[in-house]
């Protein structure tokens, strides 16, 4: 070979502590180097240019640049020697800055560790190939799974981008929780007058299928290429024939059901519309609670049900979709705060979650808008409001903040003195975040229009005083004293958490989650929207907490992933992926068992059984290679004797 | 190129891209300030980095090797760092059979955002490194030879009662020998007192079959090279793990083997036995009772009590019954509850780190890498694509020094991690007696401590340990870096 | 059945009565008590105050006794008494702590100590709800009870495991197994001001009083407890505790077993009842109305 | 007569002593502790302990090492102009004058075996000159059989002096030596142990004895054509061949086996230089015959198996006249399955008369 | 001002250290949230609330924690650790502090200190607790000795308290020895017993 170092000073970042002319010379004693420098700024124009011009001077056939992180300009390099007609697999980085000039003040040690990364980087570009991606087709339909507020909005913009969508949604109805808000900071407007009207889009959008009441089953494929299984769950009642006209909910005698929509604050029928705005709005039978199910008798629905829509024998049904990209937007469920036995472990009824808080005070909620406490339906005058239930509590394994708790704390705050104007609200808090947009003085009316009293602290317990209030512990630690209030309704601001099901969803989509069941974006900072695995992009809060206007926007932005990617008749593969050695393979199956993306498959060649990698599904991770005893399946770029010339530059005594 | 003498030692990182790199980088960013020692050497993943590439950099002049991935659960590629996890778990508890420092290896988890923690990480280990000191070669170690204690009681029965069952398993293997391409077992060899691997393709050939403790050989070893086709197998107990452990990697298909068993009741050390018959002509005549054989070689009677001369792992055998087979005959043996460390490796146990290294140094110039140990494993599948004879990968060379010979023990013994199942053929096959069968025993104690006391080949359905992995390992706990 | 018993020293002065009861309840539940021979006192809460190592070391020879004895399961019917011996355990697996305790004992600790429990945790362990029930010969219905744990039975969780650490329920349910009704008592948990009593009156009065009113304001007819100092501290003390609210209490406090003991138609002075400061006479008319009243159906 | 010597078997180590002078490396049999019996010749050095049983691992590796580097290379940069590299070669070869004592008839017949093919062929292998040269051999002659060996059946036998310099045969109160070369004649008389004429007798029994363990040997002066003949009789050499695990026992403690493989290791421009390594190959292993392409004519084991029979007791035969197997028996007995070459080699006879009838 | 607390000079990173390792609590986890100062049974008796004690060990202000009346007037019921969103045991902190604050002869509430000797010297004396015996002594020792006296006449009408020691049978010995040698141990590493 012949290769080409340049040594970067990156100005003095570098050339401070590390002899930069000293590490090109002795890289000009390394095998197959035949040309070595120490530019001033590598990356910067000239300093490129002068990459091109020695590959075509000295006819170079590999460069290895040793300056920054390669995790910052490898990309760039890459692109500067493609420039110069070399393949971008012939280029190696040393990484002296951050790991050497950056942390060590000892010149010496730097110059020859210097010397020595570079060395690593011409071992590895000596057993270096060129590579090339290959090209397959996409199809251009799109897998939103969530109807929440940013599904709707990724679902939309990719529809009005002309790109059909398939949008999930588990519930009967999208929406997800903003539909159960009553009111949104900092505006205090509706929720459901500005979400209603998207999902009468979504409703009607001739790109959109909707799949309410479903789950997504399955998902295989890859980028561009993904088949998706979707469950449509039974909802005893034919959508086809439903009107949504609501006789059968007046008319179901089983009037004690469960309300989840009202997050239990009242009751509701068996047979039920989840709230008058709903999409699609149409009638699903709980069959836990109907008598026709429970008992094997009633039949009222079907005999009032003016279009013969009920089909008490309707099963589970299984579609296939076939989709190029999938957008995951699984939003968020509240924390079990039962756990806080101190707070009564929910044995109170008067100590409720702020999101039950949010159904009480809506008009479309169980009480009509009144607020009213759930024990013995008087108003309350003394609200207490109890801020990070369940979030950054270690103790109950919930470390994080829960992001907009104290701007819905502080507009409920604001709402229970609209509602009931001689009431008194204190708010327990830690500290008030309120980084967004007229946020900060949002919560600075609610104190200083609404006399709302913020007391800086948590609450040890809460019990009921035995004549109808609740003493409230809590402390003040401004004034440095423990305080106690009796209060009449508690609302507690409990953490969120991922939805229910998420981790089993990520495995299914082959992305990270963390601890909590949070997706895990590619990067945390410049790559908010992609995961992982390629064409699976993130909106709202199941990549992390967020308020309403951050999910619309990370829905939009999803969106606009999934447009640019079908920008493209046909898509690229990485070809730092696995490759089996046919011959050495002995079809032992052991890679195929640990990938984690279900990359590799058996085939049979010449009526043996061997083991083929998935181009397009690889992701390059590598756990084969380690896995394969016989070494039969090598990651391109990363093989055994790349990283044993690279060990066995480093140890050879 | 070698260490800044009297500054530096050797120490090789191997990273994680994703996070653990980004993390260095993060503390570069932050100027936080650390020893020079460590190269780093970037790889997409944890588990990308095969537990082979510290054991190479630890034979061949590393005093230190870290591994760093991304946090579990975090990991880029999903599951990377899981699987890690348990091999780089498994190499920790090996690398001290070897005489290596298991303080020289570490492996944690730093995320991109954890620039602090990087510079905690490297700081302790590179002062935990120099505290060490530059590591012991193996080529400086003066040999050490040293002999296993066999002086041993059993947990079950040993004998040679129960070839009073031959004759019924003969007429069962007749039976479904139409079926078979070939039913595997044991015929006399070259003389009363050797005995070797039968193929029985007509029921002549099932007369031969005999059954006793000359049957040494581990039968399953044949079997991948029959898959696809029906084949019966005679199984001894320990065999039969063999053959499940193959089933438990899909090397073999349940439904194309038939498994013959008998109870056993051990079988010979053949290598203490051929020591006491010493240089003969002639076997003249071998006569069994209950307990033993009695080998009359030119003249001259030899008796071997099968409690005093069975193999090694005979004594702490609790498999004598077939863990799986279509037809059995014969009593059923019983087991005392509990466990035996085997003596090759109690004789290991017994040595400081420093012995240790300089029993293999000593064990392994007599090494001719004849590789019967390898082809006489029944777990190793690779056969005529072994790395050790490969140059891409090119782990190992031609030379025939200590350090290759005991490197390629390393990869048999790492290759089988989670697979042992302890059948002792490789040390049985040795021509010059190393008892290289305790590196697999110490791999197998570590899984067993590890993953909930499995051992390999006890259960069809069984995942590999190291084919899988657990959220929480409930006995892999993350170190303290303080 | 058969437990070794370290009774406290309580039990030999100023909880008699809880011994007392504890004794009549265990032996008409056939269970039987072996008092540790020779036992110390564990050093309560001034001990472990003044040096850890100090309260480990007079737990660890009680402890010791205890092993030697080869009893499996020692039961004692104070939290004090069970928290200083389970802390003693716990920090004795630190083998660097064991060695400082061992030093300032007659011959190092045995190795392994047997399990420290407490009595109402021993009855539950042995009889099961409906066991007790078929115990009870007087019913305690419609007598409403609040049971009051003190803050050390449950505290801190992975040392006592004894249930929710906000919210213990067993001595609910036995009591609820011998009729009475438990009302959902919140301050079941919190401290009555322990041992301050002498130096730190307010300390008790207050909290104590806190309780008192709270117990007074659900109607119960008494407060159960299972802490010798519990009980004097709501008892004894409790016309302190009312000077300090300003308030009137009238609240007999009971120990579980006596409470148990009565359901099971012990004789009151078997139960050392006579002890109690509030008087328990009103409660015992209450349950012999009840008697008679269901005598009358 | 020729020259003959005594030694008492007090005196061997001081006969040791004495080979060792003037730098010569004398390889003695040294039984390792282990579970398994276990010879290997190793250098001797003063006051340590040896035996004289056989050896399980023959000398060869006195003339053939395991693993031998032919040449070194070393790579320097012109500092002006990184593209110039210079080489330097260093192919100087190691051949310290050797003694090999107490190997056996059997292990000496070895060297005869190998000298044809490394020394009287087209070229000789100046490695292998080099060695065998500086090597003197010192054989002990067997006092029995054994159960493996067969050595009578290739030509050789317990005494047989071929490939020898020095035969030692025990006897009551010690050995004698007798030179059966000049290099053999000139030791001796170098040395100061007394003549061996009046013991010398006794040896003559004792070799005689010797013969008299032995086992009729078959006659297989018919091998070479039968074994050309069965080369296409592939079910012959599978069924011989069911149970071979393909390790290299058979070949790598096989005195006569010669195959090798030339690798390069390491990187000129490194501090160790680069490396052309010469190592034993085993034609049982499959890559043995491997191709660059992948394609393998000896894929099967049979086939590979038919090639080292046939090797030993057909083409070699052919080419040299004399068997190239010398009977040691250790590709017998340290097969982990106890493949016989003896059964074999009569099975393809009698193979062969059974077709003939 | 003046009296500002001077950070740069009062910080004192070893204390902090120190009652990490003895309490075997990571300090700076915590937050100021004040739940343990919510739930304090004992804080209206304090003179620094718990969550504050906590602020000044994570600031090292040794005097200022040390000198505490709190950490004496701690019931140690556990309640703040409970109910700690850091699980840290404040409990365990609060204890530590005291035993560090007694080692060094720092007695903010002598009263409660002598209640504990009063305790522990029946104890050692008999081996078990002597309830009349130790009111003596403490009435002794804090000169209140008006203690309780309200409740005397009812405690002794219900018998509530023995007069009589209760003796360990051939054990008050081996009590008292423990005890000595706690002295002897705590006098040779220069602490207070």
């Amino acid at each position: 070979m012949r290769i080409g170092v340049f040594i970067c000073h990156c100005g003095s970042n570098i050339g401070g502590t590390v002899d930069c002319a000293k590490v090109a010379e002795i890289a000009r004693g390394f095998p197959d180097v035949v040309y070595a420098d120490d530019p001033m700024y590598t990356c910067a124009e000239p300093g490129q240019a002068a990459i091109e011009a020695a590959i075509h001077e000295h006819r170079l056939d590999g460069v290895v640049v040793a300056s920054c992180t390669p995790r910052m300009h490898e990309p760039t390099f890459r692109r500067t020697v493609e420039r110069a007609g070399l393949n971008r697999y012939m280029f190696e980085m040393a990484n002296i800055r951050e790991h050497v000039s950056w942390i060590g003040r000892d010149k010496e040690a730097n110059t020859n560790k210097a010397a020595e990364l570079v060395r690593l980087a011409v071992e590895k570009l000596r057993n270096n190939k060129p590579l090339a991606a290959k090209s397959f087709d996409v199809t251009k339909k799109v897998l939103v799974i969530g109807g929440g507020v940013a599904g709707i909005q990724a679902a939309l913009d990719c529809a009005d981008g002309g790109v059909p969508v398939i949008l999930v949604e588990r519930e009967a109805t999208i929406g997800g929780k903003m539909a159960k808000l009553d009111k949104t900071f900092p505006t205090v407007d509706c929720s459901a007058c500005i979400l209603g009207p998207k999902m009468v889009d979504v409703a009607q959008h001739p790109n959109i299928t909707l799949y309410a009441y479903s789950e997504v089953e399955d998902i295989s494929g890859y980028v561009g290429n993904f088949t998706v299984k979707i469950r449509k769950r039974a909802t005893y009642v034919d959508w086809s024939k439903c009107t949504g006209c609501g006789a059968c909910t007046e008319k179901c005698p089983s009037k004690k059901t469960p309300d989840a929509f009202n997050e239990f604050t009242g009751p509701t029928t068996a047979i039920t519309i989840a709230f008058p705005q709903a999409i699609p709005k149409k009638a699903v039978i709980n069959a836990a609670h109907c008598r026709q199910f429970v008992k094997g008798k009633c039949g009222v629905c079907a005999k009032i049900c003016p279009t013969g829509a009920i089909s008490y024998d309707m099963q589970d049904e299984i579609v296939t979709e076939e989709v190029g990209s999938i957008v995951a937007a699984t939003g968020y469920d509240l924390m079990d705060w039962t756990v806080y036995e101190e707070y009564g472990g929910g044995r109170y009824p008067d100590v409720i979650t702020s999101l039950q808080y949010e159904r009480i005070m809506s008009a479309s909620g169980p009480t009509g808008g009144h607020i009213v406490r759930p024990s013995d339906g008087r108003e309350p005058q003394k609200v207490v409001f109890i801020q990070c239930v369940g979030s950054r509590d270690r103790s109950v394994g919930r470390p994080y903040c829960s992001g907009f708790c104290c701007m819905y704390t502080a507009k409920q705050a604001v709402l229970t003195k609209d509602h009931i104007p001689n009431s008194q609200s204190y708010v327990f808090y830690m500290d008030i975040r309120a980084p967004g947009k007229m946020y900060d003085e949002f919560t600075r009316r609610a104190v200083e229009e609404y006399g709302t009293e913020y007391i800086r602290g948590r609450v040890s317990s809460i019990y009921p005083d035995g004549n109808g209030q609740y003493v409230v512990m809590g402390v003040d630690t401004l004034l440095g004293e423990p305080v106690e209030i009796r209060a009449d309704l508690v609302v507690l601001a409990v953490g969120i958490e991922a939805s229910k099901g998420s981790p089993q969803l990520a495995e299914k989509l082959r992305i990270s989650y963390d601890h909590y069941g949070f997706f895990m974006e590619s990067h945390v900072k410049l790559k908010p929207v992609e995961t992982n695995t390629a064409g699976v992009f993130l909106a709202g809060v199941c990549q992390g907490a967020k308020d309403i206007p951050a999910s619309v926007a990370q829905g939009s932005a999803a969106a606009a992933k999934v447009l640019a990617l079908f920008a493209r008749d046909k898509l690229e593969s990485d070809p730092q992926i696995a490759q089996v050695d046919i011959r050495r393979c002995v079809n032992c199956g052991k890679c195929i068992r640990c990938c984690p993306f279900g990359a590799i498959k058996e085939v049979e060649i010449r009526g043996e059984g061997k083991a083929q990698v998935i181009e397009t599904v690889c992701q390059g991770c590598g756990l084969c290679t380690a896995t394969c005893p016989q070494g039969a399946i090598q990651l391109s770029h990363a093989t055994d004797n790349q990283i044993l010339a690279e060990v066995n530059a480093l140890c050879q005594c | 190129m070698p260490v800044l003498k009297g500054k530096e030692l050797r120490i090789v990182g191997f990273l994680c891209n994703w996070c653990s790199y980004g993390g260095a980088d993060t503390a570069g960013v932050a100027r936080a300030g650390q020893p020079t020692d460590l190269r780093i050497i970037r790889v997409p993943c944890s588990g990308r980095v095969d537990p082979l590439f510290i054991v190479k950099a630890l034979l061949n002049g590393a005093d230190g090797v870290l591994v760093s991935g991304c946090h579990p659960r975090d990991c880029h590629y999903a599951a990377g760092n899981f699987y890690a996890r348990r091999r780089l778990e498994v190499l920790k508890q090996f690398l001290p059979v070897l005489g290596i420092d298991d303080r020289r290896f570490e492996y944690t988890w730093v995320s991109a955002s954890e620039g602090q923690r990087w510079q905690q990480v490297v700081t302790v280990f590179t002062e935990r490194i120099h505290k060490l000191g530059p590591a012991p070669r193996l080529e400086d170690a003066e040999p050490l030879l040293k002999m296993a204690d066999m002086a041993l009681t059993s947990l079950r029965p040993l004998g040679t009662g129960q070839t009073a069952a031959l004759d019924q398993l003969k007429e069962a293997i007749k039976a479904k020998l139409p079926e078979l391409e070939c039913v595997i077992g044991w015929q006399q060899g070259y003389d009363g007192a050797h005995t070797v691997p039968l193929f029985m393709k007509t029921p002549e050939d099932v007369d031969k079959l005999i059954w006793g403790p000359f049957n040494v050989n581990n039968p399953a070893v044949y079997l991948p090279s029959f898959k696809g086709k029906k084949v019966g197998i005679v199984v001894k107990g320990c065999d039969s793990r063999s053959v499940v452990e193959l089933l438990q990697e899909n090397l073999i298909r349940r439904e194309d083997v038939t498994i013959f068993a008998l109870p056993c009741e051990g079988t010979l050390d053949m290598a203490r036995v051929n020591q006491t018959l010493g240089r003969y002509s002639k076997i003249d005549k071998v006569t069994y009772d209950e307990a033993g054989v009695t080998i009359t070689a030119d003249g001259k009677e030899h008796r071997f009590c099968m409690t005093d001369c069975a193999q090694g792992k005979c004594y702490g055998c609790t498999t004598p019954m077939a863990v799986l087979a279509d037809m059995r005959a014969g009593q059923p043996v019983k087991v005392e509850p509990g466990s035996r460390t085997p003596p090759e490796l109690a004789l290991l146990d017994s040595m400081s780190l420093e012995e240790r290294m300089a029993f293999w140094r000593g064990q392994m110039e007599r090494c001719l890498r004849c590789y019967a140990c390898r082809n006489a494993c029944p777990m190793c599948v690779c056969r005529d694509f072994c790395v050790s004879d490969s140059r891409d990968p090119h782990w190992m060379s031609q030379e025939d020094s200590t350090r290759e010979k005991l490197f390629f023990q390393t990869i048999h013994a790492l290759h089988l991690a989670g697979r042992c199942t302890g059948c002792g053929e490789c040390q049985r096959a040795c021509p010059v007696g190393i008892p290289i069968l305790a590196l697999r025993q110490q791999i197998a104690r570590a899984v067993g401590q590890l993953f909930d006391d499995y051992k390999a080949g006890l259960n069809p359905t069984a995942v590999p340990p190291l084919l899988g992995y657990e959220l929480e390992e409930k006995n892999i706990h993350e170190r303290d870096w303080k | 059945m058969k437990f070794a018993y370290y009774p406290g020293c309580s039990a030999k002065g100023s909880s008699a009565d809880y011994e007392k009861s504890t004794q009549a309840v265990c032996a008409a539940l056939g269970i039987h008590l072996e008092e540790l021979p020779g036992w110390n006192c564990c050093g309560s809460t001034p001990a472990h105050a003044v040096d850890t190592e100090l309260s480990a070391a007079l737990c660890a020879r009680n402890l010791d006794i205890a092993a030697r004895e080869q009893a499996e399961t020692v039961l004692t019917p104070c939290p004090s008494c069970l928290s200083n011996l389970r802390h003693a355990a716990k920090r004795m697996e630190n083998p660097q702590f064991r060695a400082r305790v061992d030093e300032l004992l007659d011959t190092p600790a045995a190795a392994h100590f047997p399990e420290v429990t407490s009595v109402m945790q021993g009855i539950a362990r042995v009889y099961d709800a409906n066991a007790i029930a078929a115990q009870v010969k007087k019913s305690l219905k419609g007598v409403r009870l609040a049971a009051y744990y003190g803050c050390l039975m449950s505290r801190p969780p992975e040392v006592m495991d004894f249930g929710d650490p906000e919210n213990p329920t067993l001595m609910e349910s036995l009591l609820s197994a011998c009729g009475a009704e438990m009302v959902d008592f919140p301050l079941k948990t919190a401290c009555c001001g322990a041992s301050f009593g002498i130096p730190e009156r307010v300390m008790t009065a207050r909290n104590s009083g806190r309780i008192l009113e709270l117990a007074t304001q659900l109607g119960v007819d008494a407060v159960v407890v299972a802490c010798p100092l519990c009980q004097m501290n709501l008892d004894l003390r409790q016309k302190q505790a009312a000077k300090e609210a300003d308030a009137f209490f009238r609240m007999p406090v009971l120990y579980f077993t006596q409470m148990m003991g009565l359901a099971f138609g012990i004789a009151p002075e078997h139960l050392g009842l006579e002890k109690l400061r509030v008087s328990a006479d009103e409660l015992l008319r209450k349950i012999d109305g009840a008697q008679a009243g269901e005598g009358d159906r | 007569m020729s020259m003959t010597r005594f030694v008492t078997s007090d005196g061997l180590p001081g006969l040791l002593a004495f080979l060792s002078q003037n730098g010569r490396r004398v390889l003695v049999p040294v039984e390792k502790p282990a579970n398994k019996r276990s010879v290997v010749f190793e250098p001797w050095s003063k006051g340590m302990p040896f035996t004289l049983e056989k050896a399980t691992v023959p000398p060869k590796a006195a003339v053939l090492p395991q693993s031998e580097t032919l040449v070194r290379y070393k790579k320097t940069k012109d500092p002006e102009n990184p593209e110039r590299v210079t080489m330097s070669l260093d192919d100087s070869m190691e051949a310290q004058p050797t003694v090999v004592f107490a190997c056996r008839p059997c292990d000496a017949r070895g060297f005869a075996v190998l000298d044809r093919p490394y020394l009287q062929g087209p070229f000789a292998d100046p490695y292998y000159k080099a060695r065998r040269e500086a090597l003197t051999v010192v054989t002990l002659t067997c006092p029995s059989g054994c159960n493996t060996c067969f050595c009578h059946w290739v030509g050789g036998g317990p005494s047989s002096p071929e490939g020898s310099d020095v035969l030692m045969t025990g006897v009551e109160g010690g050995y004698v030596l007798q030179a059966v070369t000049p290099r053999g004649e000139e030791l001796l008389a170098a040395s100061s142990l007394p003549d061996g004429a009046e013991q010398f007798p006794l040896a003559e029994a004792a070799r005689k004895a010797a013969w008299a363990t032995l086992e009729p040997a078959p006659d297989i002066k018919g091998a070479p054509e039968k074994l050309a003949a069965l080369f296409t009789d592939a079910e012959f050499w599978q069924n011989w061949t069911d149970r071979c695990l393909s390790c290299g026992a058979c070949t790598y403690f096989c005195p006569t086996c010669y195959c090798f493989s030339i690798t390069d290791e390491g990187e000129g421009l490194s501090e160790k230089g680069g490396r052309r390594l010469r190592s034993w190959d085993n034609c049982m292993s499959s890559l043995f015959t491997r191709e660059a392409s992948g394609h393998n004519p000896r894929m099967l084991k049979a086939f590979r198996m038919r090639n080292r029979v046939s090797h030993k007791f057909s083409t070699y035969p052919e080419n040299w006249g004399a068997f190239s197997c010398n009977g040691c028996g250790r590709c017998i007995s340290n097969c982990p399955v106890c493949l016989d070459i003896r059964a074999i080699v009569l099975a393809a006879l009698n193979a062969d008369q059974a077709t003939a009838e | 001002m003046n009296d500002a607390i001077n950070l740069s000079r009062m910080r004192d990173a070893a204390f902090t250290a120190e009652v990490e390792a003895q309490s075997g609590q990571n300090v700076s986890t915590c937050y100021q949230c004040g739940n343990c100062t919510a739930g304090c049974p004992a804080g209206f008796v304090y003179d620094r609330q718990v969550n504050q004690i906590m602020r000044g060990v994570q600031l090292g202000l040794k005097d200022e924690v040390l000198n505490s009346r709190s950490i004496w007037m701690c019931l140690s019921c556990s309640t703040c650790s409970l109910r700690c969103p850091n699980n840290i045991d404040v409990a365990a902190v609060m204890e530590t502090l005291r035993h560090m604050a007694r080692k060094e002869g720092r007695v903010a509430v002598p009263k409660v200190e002598k209640f504990w000797f009063s305790f522990l010297d029946t104890v050692r004396a008999f081996g078990r607790t002597y309830e009349i015996g130790t009111m003596a002594l403490y009435m002794m020792r804090s000169l209140r000795l008006f203690t309780d006296l309200d409740l005397a006449p009812e405690a002794l009408k219900k018998k509530k308290l023995g007069f009589r020691p209760h003796v360990i049978p051939g054990g008050a010995d081996a009590v008292a020895r423990i005890m000595q040698r706690y002295k002897e141990r705590a006098k040779r590493e220069g602490v207070r017993p």
